[in-house]
């Protein structure tokens, strides 16, 4: 199975967050479209890592987990707050700013 | 798995490290975890004066250092790089260091102010949300609480360590030589800003959406960003700038992937530079957050983006520049004709400004894009006086209140010159200066980045961009035209008396933005000096 | 000849042995298991226990499961059909998985075939069993919420808090040991103990490893998910039959896997003390013997400490977690990181050099880290007027399990509902109403 | 020489299979005599209070809290792991690192416990 | 002697902030601010001393280094019309201060701003006219509009913040379009000369052999912001709204200086840095001044509003003065130059008269006048005299320079000047058509009837309800009379100064001058 079916799955990944993130409403959705696009880089990065055969995608993607995750927590966070303001973390429901 | 084996292996050789040309940074962060164990460990009433002290010493003692590095005899001219060539401390990124530390240290001032809003611009310790606070019914936390409530109820101070943290990140990210630390940097810078946008103590809903949709656009934009990086290092091995560099000289690799990493690393980036069609977030975001923070956001993010995008395009893809050049000539018109378009419609000073800043970036976009030295000087001028105008003007923004906060409705603005004529006279100047009259820095600055793009053959982005300061001037005129020539509103805002913070920031900004219009050689060739070194 | 290489020229008609082997195994432990813990219990409480099923009632647990097979199947309408339905498979199928890293054996000959006895030896062995015990949290979380009913909802995010913030600390625990072994795959965790087991090595490690065990598989005294007199059952409340059985199965292999798991980390897996690897004791499939006995005694533990302790308070427990074991984790992993560069120093040049400078330092933070970790947290008093606070300011309703007054059924409309039991349930009920209220009044003029 | 991971698979295809036969083997094997009570949420007996079908909000915000936390750690062991495996080779440098990377996560650490974090009541 | 110009420069920025200080006492202000403008004068005619017509181009040059980066200097210096110009300008200032002492401002606002900003503006006039390096110039350039602006924005008409706004984004578009023909002129300059300079001698050398298509681009560039200032036909809409808006005594200086910076910038950049581009375009110019002349005078024909009529005839005015610019022969460069000056001042008597009739009558519309001459004889006769000025009768100023103007241009472009002495005629027919519906007949409406009780009331002077001119009025207008006739019958003085600049002028476009050819 050559790499490049893992480059185009990675893709497809990716393609799917970034749809995901500009269709759903959802701040938590949307959100989850955003980790999915991550960790879609994070499998090209290491499929290139196999095929350069070398060890920096790998060790990239340790650091893409991090920030990931520190994503991951900074967004429960403001998405916490918001929701405890308002009853819903929809971001249909956050229409005062003007667009 | 061999177990034994690894016993007596040979160590692993440790990259030098040049502690004195990276101390600047070090101690920035360093403090900033500083910061975090000050809010841990202090009781609530000293952590403000704490904080304070702790970051304006940081803030000093960094440009201390640096201005010891720079001006110390053993540097290489050109700088060097450190850190097994992860940071680069050449002399644009000793300029931008810099200006991020005196853009900085004018924030943190806006900042760390108690007195134009009793009690700091923030909400307030133990009042998590504006929900769960209990004066809902009153507009912002503000209706029923008293001033001496807000004043014992503080402001919450992990605001400081989180302005580090940005600070940090920016420093990083103007410095960083291969993409993977850019990224890093990219999101450190971030991660903070989204949660200082959702800590305003007025209109807390307003802010907290800000920071919902700032965080999200922003997670989306890193996401493009890190595919890119994804897709260069698959097309050149390496993330490194120079070997990204070497190999797009090189002509054996697959261009889709070059292009398409461009392409998405460079979206990353101009999102963050709120440019063209990627400035969705950037009116909401001013206008939401706190007004200290935009003033934050608007001056210090601008400068590391454009930093950042400088260093990318003059280190890594110089040599494919006629590839993309286009485009940017294309995202460049598009931003500088929406910053000025769309700014005419708005009735919102903070948004106008947001949209005044997205103008602005087209035409830093314009001299980042001729590549060539005046480019660079140029833009980096530019990115300097435009950081002091914005937080000058936004420290402005920040004294016009009328009884539930400030008065950003342009309504309201009308006749402030009959009230004090000073602000308003304040205002008017730096207006003119983000207009770009002479005599002003943005003069200089516009002057020095068209020139560079004359160079470039590059005329009619000129002209165009000259058309689109002129359309944009008159949104800044209107402004003016409220202030002085229009009657007041009945219950107008007030003006208030600033704090000593609130007025030495914006002393500062109103003094750089003049004598950068009236005496500019010295800075000027001082970012001049130098170019990237990878 | 490292095990790794052994098994990995084994011949399928092996692997699948091998597979049906373990998978056996796992439920024969788990019949066994019950039915010794009820007696064993029964003996701390002088009752008999289960006598009757079988030779000395052996077989109850036998019964039971197959009593089960023959219960009916419910599934409450408020669920959700899918998840619902897939919870226990996602809960079960990874208790099996993280067992088959597990090696149980020495070097064996199976019908001449030479091979060890262990299905799979990763480099990544004991991240594969952390892994597993992660993914079982999803079948926990999954089922509660699924379910549409308060109780398993509740159960199911405490035994998921519970099980991550011991999962913290378990795998603190494990570090030092990779440190000692060089290696993340099991077998060589094993060999590396050849010259001594780490539970004397790495005592805080083992003593951490240990509790949080009991932790991570929702056992007494932290069996608070389960907890009958607070939360009927826990997450599988609305599940019967086969279902429930699937989730019984699932904590019981989940016991058997983390037993094993401290077996091969801190007790020499399969080795037998005292005697070298070529001694008759380490050969053949004596292994297999000293591994089984050497679970066993984990497993009584389990059931020991279940016949003895009380169950803890939630708070209590979730302070034991995150307050005492991380902590004395970190810490300990630092000092262990230190002692290991101090003594490669020592035996690199008989002495310590111009580094010690910069060991102090380090050692100074590690000194700074203790005091920051054990100073004595107060809390800081809160205006009264806010609710009550935890953390970086995020609200939370007390924990009460009041259930909101119950009007007569299918005559209010769902969204009426206060959405948080809160403890000022009035108040919190109009707030929409007033934040919205609020939004007006305070952006009217934006 | 077949893949390492072999194995792994056929477990996880064996208990899949098994857990699988038995959730959809339940339903036909036992009895089916459903009345409105038994599919009702079960709650002691009181009249069950109809809310909606997927958890919709009510999760209480400290198990968000918790996840943070597990997440901040869980990140931290991952960096744990590939030094404790070549700690050695690291050295001296290695050592300072990690010491670094710990304190570094102790001062959020300390930050948390301090402000009440990982109390709960 | 060069300390000259830059006492100038700065002598108006002081007083400006002196008097600034002052706004609380207005009177005070006044005086302080009438005292500076005068010094200022005599400054000026030191200047003028100091200058020897048959020295080199540019005199009382003085230069420092401002930006180095980019080359650029705060270098000073005069020729011929630069020097005239400031004269002018050191002329007018004090009239104006006389003329709105009595200024009837928006309430609210204070004198002391008024006569600050008015002060603040001449420094910039100065400066535009004074510096000979491109950027310093732009500088200047620029930086009179913001006092201009707040003038016209704050003491003006009913309309005034749409014409403040009008004219402002009409001069900040011109002038930008300029700025990216003068970094145009420093690449060019890097491209010629190693690196790039804005020194305007050294420019004059290396941009005439610039390729023509390099040229006629930076023409256009400077030529559409100095068209937009000296009003050219269609960029010309801005200055009715703003003259008629702005107070009297800006509306002066409006007209009678500000927009001779563009004309001034045809003669000091256009023509002598892009020769061949000007000539190539030269006939657009003309067009566009004829067409001017016309259009103006036609339109003043029609004008009801006293303040706007004034704005229509200095368009037609300009057209003159740019046909003699163009017409590149030494008469007609050097009579435009002069009209330069006499437009200033008959423009600017006319504007002071006209705010002394509305002073009276309160209203800026003719139909409210009539037979005013009955009333104020005295105030009737200088209007007259001022409308004669402006018809160039000859015998006053603007004769000579619109005759110098039309025999000069003659010989290149008959065609032009033919049509171009249509507007002659059409002057003849506003001016006095204007006269007579405002001071002739009997006295009638609505601003004056209620005043002079009663239509066709006999008025004996002694009762007159209208006061007459009093001495300040007398005072400010006397000099400008005295000009207008001096000039209109011994402007060898003017002509003296100017005629070697402009020469030297012509000889950069490199233009054979028929008039010269004649006199062999």
């Amino acid at each position: 199975m050559t790499p490049t079916y893992y480059l185009l799955l990675s893709a497809l990944l990716f393609s799917l967050g970034a749809v995901g993130v500009l269709v759903r409403r959802n701040a938590i959705v949307v959100f989850m479209c955003v980790e999915l696009m991550l960790n879609a880089v994070n499998l090209s990065l290491v499929t290139f890592a196999r095929i350069n055969g070398g060890l920096d995608g790998q060790v990239m993607a340790f650091f893409v987990m991090v920030v990931a995750a520190a994503e991951v927590v900074i967004g429960l966070a403001i998405i916490m707050a918001i929701f405890k303001t308002r009853r819903s973390a929809s971001v249909d429901d956050s229409n005062l700013l003007k667009y | 798995m061999t177990t034994f084996l690894s016993q007596n292996v040979e160590r692993l050789q440790a990259p030098e490290i040049d502690y004195f040309a990276v101390a600047p940074l070090l101690i920035v962060l360093g403090a900033a975890c500083a910061g975090v164990l000050v809010e841990a460990f202090l009781p609530k009433a000293q952590r403000w004066a704490a904080q304070v002290v702790l970051v304006l010493a940081t803030l000093a003692a960094a440009g201390a250092l640096l201005v010891a590095y720079a001006s110390d005899e053993g540097t290489p001219d050109q700088g060097k790089t450190t850190l097994a060539g992860a940071i680069s401390v050449d002399q644009p990124t000793i300029f931008l260091w810099a200006t991020l530390l005196l853009l900085g240290l004018g924030s943190v001032l806006l900042i760390a102010d108690r007195s134009v809003e009793p009690g700091g611009a923030f909400m307030p310790e133990a009042t998590p949300s504006g929900g769960t606070y209990r004066d809902q019914a009153g507009g912002g936390a503000q209706a029923l609480m008293t001033r001496e409530q807000a004043t014992r109820f503080g402001m919450q101070t992990e605001v400081f360590p989180l302005t580090l943290f940005a600070l940090g990140g920016m420093m990083v990210f103007v410095a960083a030589n291969d993409l993977l630390t850019m990224f890093i940097a990219l999101e450190v810078l971030s991660l903070p800003l989204y949660l200082m946008c959702g800590l305003a103590r007025r209109r807390r809903l307003l802010s907290q959406e800000a920071a919902v949709k700032y965080f999200l656009l922003g997670a989306f934009a890193s996401a493009f960003f890190l595919y890119g990086v994804a897709l260069l290092y698959g097309y050149a091995g390496s993330v490194k700038l120079a070997d990204i560099a070497t190999a797009t000289s090189g002509t054996d690799r697959s261009d889709t992937l070059l292009y398409a990493g461009f392409g998405l690393l460079v979206v990353g980036l101009l999102f963050k530079a709120s440019v063209g069609p990627f400035h969705a977030w950037t009116p909401d975001v001013y206008q939401g957050a706190p007004t200290p923070v935009t003033a934050f956001m608007a001056a210090c993010t601008k400068v590391a983006a454009f930093g950042g995008i400088l260093r990318v395009l003059y280190g890594a893809f110089e040599r494919s520049s006629w590839e993309w050049q286009g485009v940017l000539w294309g995202v460049a018109i598009v931003s500088m004709v929406i910053g000025a378009v769309l700014g005419l419609t708005q009735t919102d000073v903070k948004r106008m400004i947001a949209y005044s800043s997205v103008a602005h970036a087209g035409f830093l976009l314009v001299g980042a894009i001729s590549l060539n030295e005046q480019g660079l000087s140029g833009t980096m001028f530019y990115l300097m006086a435009y950081g002091f105008t914005t937080i000058a003007a936004f420290g402005v923004v920040s004294l016009v209140r009328n009884a539930d906060g400030e008065a950003t409705h342009l309504s309201q603005w009308a006749g402030l010159a009959k009230r004090s004529p000073v602000v308003a006279g304040v205002f008017t100047f730096l207006l003119l200066a983000l207009a770009g009259l002479p005599l002003t820095s943005g003069f200089i600055g516009k002057f020095a980045v068209f020139a560079a793009a004359v160079e470039a053959d590059m005329t009619p982005l000129v002209v165009v961009a000259l058309v689109a300061s002129a359309v944009a001037a008159f949104f800044y005129l209107r402004v003016i035209v409220l202030m002085y020539f229009s009657e007041p509103a009945a219950d107008g805002p007030a003006v208030s008396v600033p704090g000593a913070f609130t007025t030495m920031a914006i002393t500062m900004g109103v003094l750089f933005t003049l004598v950068l219009g009236v005496w500019p050689p010295k800075v000027l060739e001082w970012a001049g000096t130098g170019a990237f070194i990878f | 000849m490292t095990t790794a290489e052994l098994i990995a020229d084994d011949p399928l008609w092996l692997i699948v042995i091998k597979v049906v082997g373990i998978f056996a195994f796992l439920v024969v432990m788990t019949l066994f298991m019950i039915n010794w813990e009820r007696k064993v219990v029964a003996r701390m409480q002088q009752r008999p226990g289960p006598n009757r099923v079988g030779p000395g009632g052996w077989l109850q647990s036998l019964a039971d499961g197959l009593k089960l097979a023959f219960k009916e199947d419910i599934r409450p309408v408020l669920a959700d059909k899918w998840v619902f339905f897939l919870a226990p498979v996602i809960s079960c199928v990874p208790a099996f998985v993280a067992f088959s890293v597990i090696p149980i054996g020495g070097e064996v000959s199976i019908f001449g075939e030479r091979t060890a006895l262990q299905l799979v030896d990763l480099p990544v062995g004991v991240l594969v069993v952390l892994a597993c015990s992660s993914l079982g949290v999803y079948g926990i979380v999954l089922s509660g919420w699924a379910s549409g009913s308060p109780y398993p909802l509740l159960g199911a995010l405490r035994s998921a808090a519970q099980v991550i913030s011991y999962e913290i600390a378990m795998g603190l625990s494990i570090v030092a040991v990779v440190m000692h072994s060089h290696s993340l795959s099991t077998s060589d965790i094993v060999d590396a103990q050849s010259g001594g087991w780490y539970f004397y090595l790495l005592p805080v490690s083992f003593l951490i490893y240990v509790v949080s065990m009991v932790g991570e598989t929702n056992r007494a005294p932290f069996d608070l998910p389960e907890a009958e007199s607070e939360l009927v059952g826990g997450f599988h409340t609305e599940y019967s039959s086969l279902k429930f059985a699937l989730f019984f199965l699932a904590e019981y292999v989940n016991m058997v896997t983390v037993s094993a798991l401290a077996t091969t980390l801190f007790l020499g897996g399969w080795r037998f003390p005292f005697v070298g690897d070529d001694h008759l004791l380490n050969s053949g499939w004596f292994g297999l013997l000293w591994f089984v006995l050497k679970t066993l005694a984990f497993l009584f533990l389990f059931i020991w400490l279940r016949g003895t302790l009380p169950r803890l308070r939630y708070d209590q427990f979730m302070r034991l977690g995150w307050k005492f074991l991380v902590p004395v984790a970190l810490i300990w992993f630092v000092a262990v990181a230190f002692a290991r560069f101090l003594r490669q120093e020592w035996e690199a040049r008989g002495g310590l050099d111009t580094s010690t400078a910069l060991i102090v330092i380090g050692a100074f933070l590690a000194i700074v880290l203790l005091i920051a970790f054990l100073l004595p947290d107060k809390r800081e008093e809160h205006d009264p007027n806010a609710v009550p606070v935890t953390g970086g300011g995020y609200p939370v309703p007390p924990l009460d399990l009041a259930v909101p007054k119950a009007p007569p059924r299918r005559q209010v409309p769902v969204a009426e509902l206060p959405t948080t039991a809160g403890g000022d349930t009035g108040a919190r009920t109009q707030e929409p109403a007033a934040v919205t209220a609020s939004k007006e009044a305070s952006d009217g003029d934006v | 020489m077949l893949d390492p991971y072999l194995p792994l698979v056929l477990m996880f295809a064996l208990a899949a299979a098994f857990a699988l036969f038995s959730v959809t083997a339940a339903p036909y094997i036992g009895p089916r005599r459903y009345n409105r009570a038994k599919l009702d949420a079960y709650e002691c007996g009181i009249e069950p209070s109809p809310q909606p079908v997927v958890g919709g909000g009510r999760m209480p915000v400290a198990y968000y809290l918790t996840a943070m936390l597990f997440i901040l750690f869980d990140i931290e062991m991952v960096f744990l792991y590939p030094f404790a495996v070549s700690a050695d080779r690291l050295g001296l440098f290695g050592l300072v690192e990690i010491v670094l990377f710990v304190a570094t996560v102790g001062f959020a650490y300390a930050y948390v416990w301090r402000r009440g974090g990982l109390d709960w009541n | 002697m060069s300390w000259v110009l830059i006492a100038l420069l700065l002598l108006p920025l002081v007083g400006s902030l002196v008097v600034a200080f002052l706004r609380g006492n207005d009177r005070l202000a006044k005086l302080v601010a009438l005292a500076f403008s005068l010094v200022e004068l005599a400054l000026a005619v030191l200047a003028w001393t100091a200058y020897d017509p048959g020295g080199d181009r540019l005199q009382l040059t003085s230069s420092a280094e401002w930006i180095p980066t980019f080359g650029v200097h705060l270098s000073f210096g005069v020729d011929g019309i630069a020097l005239v110009m400031i004269a002018l300008v050191a002329f007018l200032v004090p009239v104006v201060i006389g003329g709105s002492w009595a200024e009837k401002l928006p309430e609210g606002r204070s004198a002391g701003g008024f006569f600050a900003l008015l002060l603040a503006m001449q420094t910039g006039m100065v400066g535009v006219f004074a510096a000979t390096d491109v950027f310093l110039f732009y500088v200047f350039f620029e930086a009179v509009l913001v006092p201009m602006y707040f003038l016209i924005g704050r003491f003006g008409g009913p309309n005034r913040q749409y014409a403040a706004m009008k004219f402002f984004l009409y001069s900040l578009l011109g002038g930008l379009i300029m700025l990216a023909s003068v970094i145009g002129l420093y690449v060019v300059s890097r491209e010629e000369i190693g690196q790039g300079t804005f020194d305007w001698a050294t420019l004059v050398t290396v941009t005439r052999d610039a390729p023509l298509s390099t040229q006629i681009w930076l023409f256009l560039g400077f030529f559409i912001a100095f068209a937009i200032k000296a009003p050219l036909v269609p960029l010309h809409t801005w200055l009715p709204d703003a003259g008629a808006e702005a107070p009297v005594g800006a509306g002066v200086l409006l007209v009678g200086i500000l927009d001779k910076i563009g004309t001034f910038g045809f003669l000091r950049y256009c023509l002598p840095l892009f020769p061949a581009a000007s000539q190539e375009l030269a006939p657009l110019v003309l067009v566009l001044a004829v067409v001017g002349i016309v259009y103006g005078s036609l339109l003043a024909v029609g004008q009801s509003d006293m303040k706007r009529f004034v704005a229509y005839t200095s368009i037609a005015h300009f057209g003159f003065i740019a046909l003699g610019i163009f017409a590149f022969s030494s008469q007609a460069g050097a009579g435009a130059v002069l009209y330069m000056v006499n437009h200033g001042i008959s423009t600017g008597m006319l504007f002071l008269v006209v705010g002394m009739v509305m002073a009276r009558g309160g209203s800026r519309l003719i139909e409210d006048y009539g037979g005013m001459a009955k009333l104020t004889p005295v105030l009737g006769g200088l209007f007259f005299v001022a409308g004669l000025s402006s018809l160039a009768l000859p015998g006053t100023n603007s004769f000579v320079s619109e005759f110098l103007v039309l025999i000069g241009s003659y010989p290149n472009e008959p065609v032009f000047t033919v049509i171009a002495a249509l507007g002659m005629v059409l002057a003849a027919l506003y001016v006095l058509w204007l006269y007579q519906r405002v001071f002739q007949g009997p006295v009638r409406g609505t601003a004056l009837v209620d005043l002079a009780g009663g239509p066709g009331a006999a008025v004996d002077p002694e009762r007159a309800p209208v006061p007459d001119l009093n001495k300040r009025e007398l005072a400010v207008l006397a000099p400008l009379v005295a000009l207008i006739l001096v000039l209109g019958f011994y402007p060898k003085p003017v002509l003296d100064v100017i005629t070697p600049s402009v020469g030297a002028t012509l000889s950069e476009v490199g233009v054979a001058d028929p008039v010269a050819q004649e006199g062999k």
